[in-house]
């Protein structure tokens, strides 16, 4: 079922979160949360926060350092006809965990020809911005989204948050389920506008594979992700009062990628600027990048543009911080390199 | 061989011998098409061929004791433990030779055998099948069953990462999971004294405040009545058990191995002690079966493994683009790009 | 304290005392710029704070019996241990104030400290700084030197599969190291009962064939006589060691932690057993100083670090573009994409 | 120093990494090769053969299979200030050990502010084609080069193995150095012309970060990396006969990516055609296509060709794992798509 326009409340990112996997984990009493601190502590980045005394310990399981171990006890758990909802707290903790996902989780499916369903979704923090240095700030959408097997998500908004959430738990398929910590809306974070948005009170779902036009414009095409998709919509004021009239895309689905949303847009705008808060090379702006000049070349009229963090670890810092990840300042600048070429 | 039921004991013979006469025969025409110059990627059987010969102990003797309902995890070398376990002979070698009625519809090959229908499944990454059969006994507690997860491992694999976390989680949630630690001395070319810190992994058990078992000398009985305590106990929630038992591998890590690590000696004197010989003489010796039952035994093995192998031989190849199907449980046919 | 140096016990005082002070003194100055609002990300020292109050006799008590060549990798809670390797404090304070003189010119920060002149590192990364140590190890003894690396982790990262696999190495290689484990009880807000299938971690010897050492309740003399007898043993070539000691943590995981996992009485109750005072109160009784000595020797250490703070405050801030730097040796900045 | 055209012999590639290897453990005692079954065994891939023999197990070392623990420990060896040379078999593997090799060995140098080197250099054996399924054929060239602080190489001929190989033991920076299983000439697997070449005897340097036009043509730029350079040029002839000359780049440097070579050949050939033996999305294809379509767009009189693998895990059996690997028929196929446009 799509959005009913009924009953809504204004949530946080966070909220929402806990909202779908209250109502799924009522719905059906298959589903788990298995993960660092998910219990009394309520996920380090708000997404379990309640869960764990409405549902108990059986249900909203604390694990030990073992990434290894619990994730890929989802595998046999989820073989087994659970539908684990694993937490690792940071994505960039991944690397200790990543054979699990990539051979077996993505690949499970397809290697017994379809004969082993794995529905897990695997719930994780990206971002930086707040000086958490190079270990605890990446995103690493890309290093996902290379990997065949996965579905990759990354919603910015409330709720779609909530509703991609429902999806991704809903689907017999591994998912990434991304969330950005900025877009929490936590207490003890930068308070930002866009954490906050209506969300509708009953469960509801929306498709994880499509990206969604946040803007209208004919100008220009700005794909963004997460943080930079607001970070667009920032710029795109700014730059309308240039005249300039941007459309912004949020991609929220790193794999697949929406290319006819984004296609059509390039079609009527000939301008496409990406930008990432994951590393430049291999990563979203060249994906993105690649579609269109392969896909959509003629309705080019200009260079393509690509603004993400340099082939750089993300320093402490926080001066140096803000210089290599991409804002509005920095959009508009790249925005204007391109409309006057 | 106290009580040890005959039925157990025939059994785990027709079990080992089917593993052994089936990995002969998969010897043999691995070679298919690699001669006279050997190329792994030529003929029917393609890629790396990990066989088990010698090892059938470790996996005949611990599954009798399990149902359908109980998960088995295994490795890259997964002949002798699907076998035990029941995975569709047919559908299994169908796989290996890459043909569409396999397991996998040709998409896994010998190293990824997935038969859910009596819970088994392989991989080809040292230690990663280990959490999974964690998972299926975290499954089987959540649901209350007394259903057990099985999995079988190299010594080599008892130094990943993966082991520590397993084992840990089991015994912190106290599952009923069990390792099969199947010490055949050598991880591809390091032999175990190269790569193991301790002689014994049964030791390992302590680390986790588990029991560890270990089983001298490829001893089908001992591993029998050792498994048999270790079922029980994760079936009355006892918690989990570490067994590892000394075997013998006959071939090359994989068909092809050079094997200019090990002294020639090693295998031949290995043979002499063969389980299966071994477990035979035995039976006859105490009248649990007569030279004829094994005879009508052995002729009915060969049978059904023979007709398997025709039934593989005769199926048909995938289409190339069903390369593209299976990814996700919709088809992912119309988003490819190119 | 029989058959303890004095030398040695001031030392270990002095060390303890340094890291306490500077500890409080950075969970005043990390507030600053996030009140009333606690937010961070702001104020002049952003980001994950984890600090070590009432965990000192780990660091002190082993450290002391390391020279400048040997090696210490630490965690994400690492100043107790940088303290008493003897990291430069300037620019230790500086780099967490993400200043152009710290360590590592400020893209580091608290959890990066990089000091090569005293072999001192550690990383965000639980377990990971674990065979950092052990490859360390390794080159000391290719060298043919008696040095020691010492790997120290909470008792947490004892789940990881990098503490399994370092442990295994280092055993089967016989290397001179050791891994220190800070039993706080506390992995962020799981107890050690939820994430350990064992009480001790010092049992978890056995499975390496190893030695393993436990230190009850914090004491800084236990610590100092186990540390002692593990580093002669590695130095003699005698082989690594696990020591676990008790520990407490007096603050949340992180500053900010609203620590409603754990009961109030925790934290007060073992102050009441506060190490530091312990051992000031040990020496006063045994006269191996009197209160005079120790005023002026707080009174240095006071001095020592509130300088070392001072510079890092009026330190400069790198350049934006410094980001672009010390990617690789050679500078990065001609080869950005945008 | 460049090659010298002095004494040569013709080499596989398995023989040339040999070489290197040797020559260079000579030259320095601070550098020893760790790895499982690079002793006795002389590499699953022929890439130690006999240097056990020659250094002692105390140069040459096997290891047990804890990729963490002996990865890990090349960095505290190399921050002591030895070279380690660490082989991990096949490249799918390193899922079991990324965190080592992105969160440390690729950041430490820039945390420690450049105070910490870590000459490491890590070989593994890519590429699939024989039938060893999903977990033993995947080449994941873009999962090294999306994160930043690494060197990644992938050299295709036997004297750019040896001399790219001799440059990686040289540099102080951590590179990833990956060999292709078919392209080492080994004697149990298809045997083919690319894998045997001059290659000096001495001692001599390739430079890393350069890629090589293998063939010059004017009609379109084909840029592969190792099977996919020797399937290109193989098309290449082909086309010739069709009338198409086909400019040949063998990229060599997955990460960073020679623009230089590759924008000038499309500003003559105005068309450019990417094929990789990775997967498509976030993969080479993406990556070039994007500096292309950002860089060279005015350049490009047709929309970028792209031919890797789709996104699947690699099949098993031959005919679908033929499928979806590029060769020389696909690519000549889409040649024809893009000049024919
Ligand atoms: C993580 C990982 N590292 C390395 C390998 C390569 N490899 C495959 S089998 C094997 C040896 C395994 O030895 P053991 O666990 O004793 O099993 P055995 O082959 O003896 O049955 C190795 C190193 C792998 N498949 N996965
Ligand atoms: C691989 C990995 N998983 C999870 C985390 C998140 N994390 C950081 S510290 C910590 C708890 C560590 O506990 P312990 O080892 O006891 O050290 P302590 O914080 O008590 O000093 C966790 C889970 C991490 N940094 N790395
Ligand atoms: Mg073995
Ligand atoms: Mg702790």
């Amino acid at each position: 079922m799509k959005a009913t326009k009924e009953k809504t409340k204004k949530l946080t990112g966070s909220k929402a979160m806990i909202q779908a996997l209250e109502q799924e984990m009522n719905r059906d009493d298959s589903i788990f949360i298995m993960g660092e601190d998910v219990g009394k502590y309520g996920g380090i980045f708000g997404s379990t926060t309640g869960l764990f005394d409405k549902f108990g310990g059986e249900r909203v399981m604390d694990t030990p350092i073992s990434e290894t171990g619990f994730i890929g006890a989802a595998v046999g758990a989820a073989a087994e006809g659970f539908r684990p909802i694993v937490e690792l707290m940071f994505v960039d903790f991944h690397g200790v965990v990543m054979d699990q996902i990539y051979n077996h989780i993505a690949k499970i499916h397809y290697m017994s020809g379809g004969a082993v369903k794995l529905p897990i979704v695997l719930m994780t923090a990206v971002g930086g911005g707040y000086s958490d240095a190079a270990q605890h700030s990446q995103t690493l959408y890309a290093s996902f989204g290379h990997l065949p097997g996965l579905k990759v998500v990354a919603p910015t908004f409330p709720h779609d948050i909530k509703g991609m959430l429902i999806s991704a738990i809903r689907d017999d398929n591994p998912i990434i389920f991304m969330f950005h910590k900025t877009l929490q809306g936590l207490g003890w974070m930068d308070q930002i506008d866009a954490s906050l948005g209506e969300v509708p009170e009953n469960a509801y779902t929306v498709t994880l594979n499509k990206a969604k036009v946040v803007r209208k414009g004919k100008d220009i095409t700005i794909v963004g992700t997460q943080m930079m998709t607001v970070e667009a919509l920032k710029a795109a004021e700014e730059l309308a009062k240039k005249g300039i009239e941007a459309e912004v895309i949020d991609l929220r689905s790193i794999k697949p990628i929406d290319k006819e949303t984004i296609l059509q847009s390039v079609s009527k705008t000939h301008h496409l600027l990406v930008v990432d808060e994951d590393y430049l090379s291999y990563g979203i702006t060249a994906e993105i990048s690649a579609i269109v000049a392969s896909e959509g070349f003629d309705d080019l009229n200009a260079p393509i543009g690509r603004l993400a963090i340099p082939d750089v670890p993300i320093p402490y810092s926080r001066v140096m911080e803000k210089f290599v990840i991409p804002d509005s300042k920095s959009i508009i600048d790249s925005v204007l390199k391109l409309i006057t070429v | 061989m106290e009580n040890i039921s005959k039925i157990d004991l025939l059994w785990i013979y027709r079990k080992m011998k089917t593993s052994r006469y089936f990995e002969e025969k998969m010897e043999k025409v691995y070679l298919e098409g690699k001669q006279p110059v050997f190329n792994i990627g030529a003929g029917p059987v393609p890629g790396e061929m990990h066989l088990s010969n010698g090892q059938e102990p470790a996996a005949a003797s611990m599954i009798v004791h399990l149902t359908k309902n109980d998960t088995v995890t295994a490795t890259h070398r997964p002949h002798h433990q699907a076998i035990a376990k029941g995975v569709d002979l047919k559908k299994m070698i169908a796989e290996i030779y890459g043909k569409k009625t396999g397991l996998g519809k040709g998409k896994g090959g010998h190293m990824h055998l997935f038969d859910p229908n009596v819970k088994f499944s392989c991989g080809g990454i040292v230690g990663a099948g280990i959490p999974h059969a964690v998972g299926a006994a975290l499954a089987n507690k959540k649901r209350g069953k007394n259903w057990v997860a099985v999995a079988f491992i190299g010594e080599g694999a008892t130094n990943t990462g993966a082991f520590h976390e397993s084992l840990n989680l089991a015994a912190l949630w106290n599952l009923p999971f069990i390792v099969v630690i199947e010490d055949n001395k050598w991880g591809i070319s390091v032999a175990k004294k190269n790569a193991t810190s301790v002689t014994s992994n049964a030791v390992r058990a302590k680390a986790y405040g588990i029991k560890g078992y270990s089983v001298k000398d490829n001893d089908p009985i001992e591993m029998y009545k050792v498994s048999k305590e270790a079922v029980e106990r994760a079936r009355k929630g006892e918690g989990p058990s570490i067994i590892e038992i000394e075997t013998y591998r006959y071939l090359g890590h994989f068909q092809g191995d050079p094997e200019l690590y090990r002294n020639k000696e090693e295998v031949p004197k290995l043979k002499e002690k063969d389980p299966i010989e071994r477990l035979r003489k035995e039976m006859l010796k105490e009248n649990e079966a007569t030279a004829e039952d094994f005879k009508k035994m052995d002729a009915e093995i060969y049978q059904e493994v023979d007709k398997a192998y025709e039934f593989a031989v005769n199926s048909e190849y995938p289409q190339p683009k069903d390369a593209l199907e299976d990814v996700f449980c919709e088809s992912l046919t119309n988003a490819i790009k190119t």
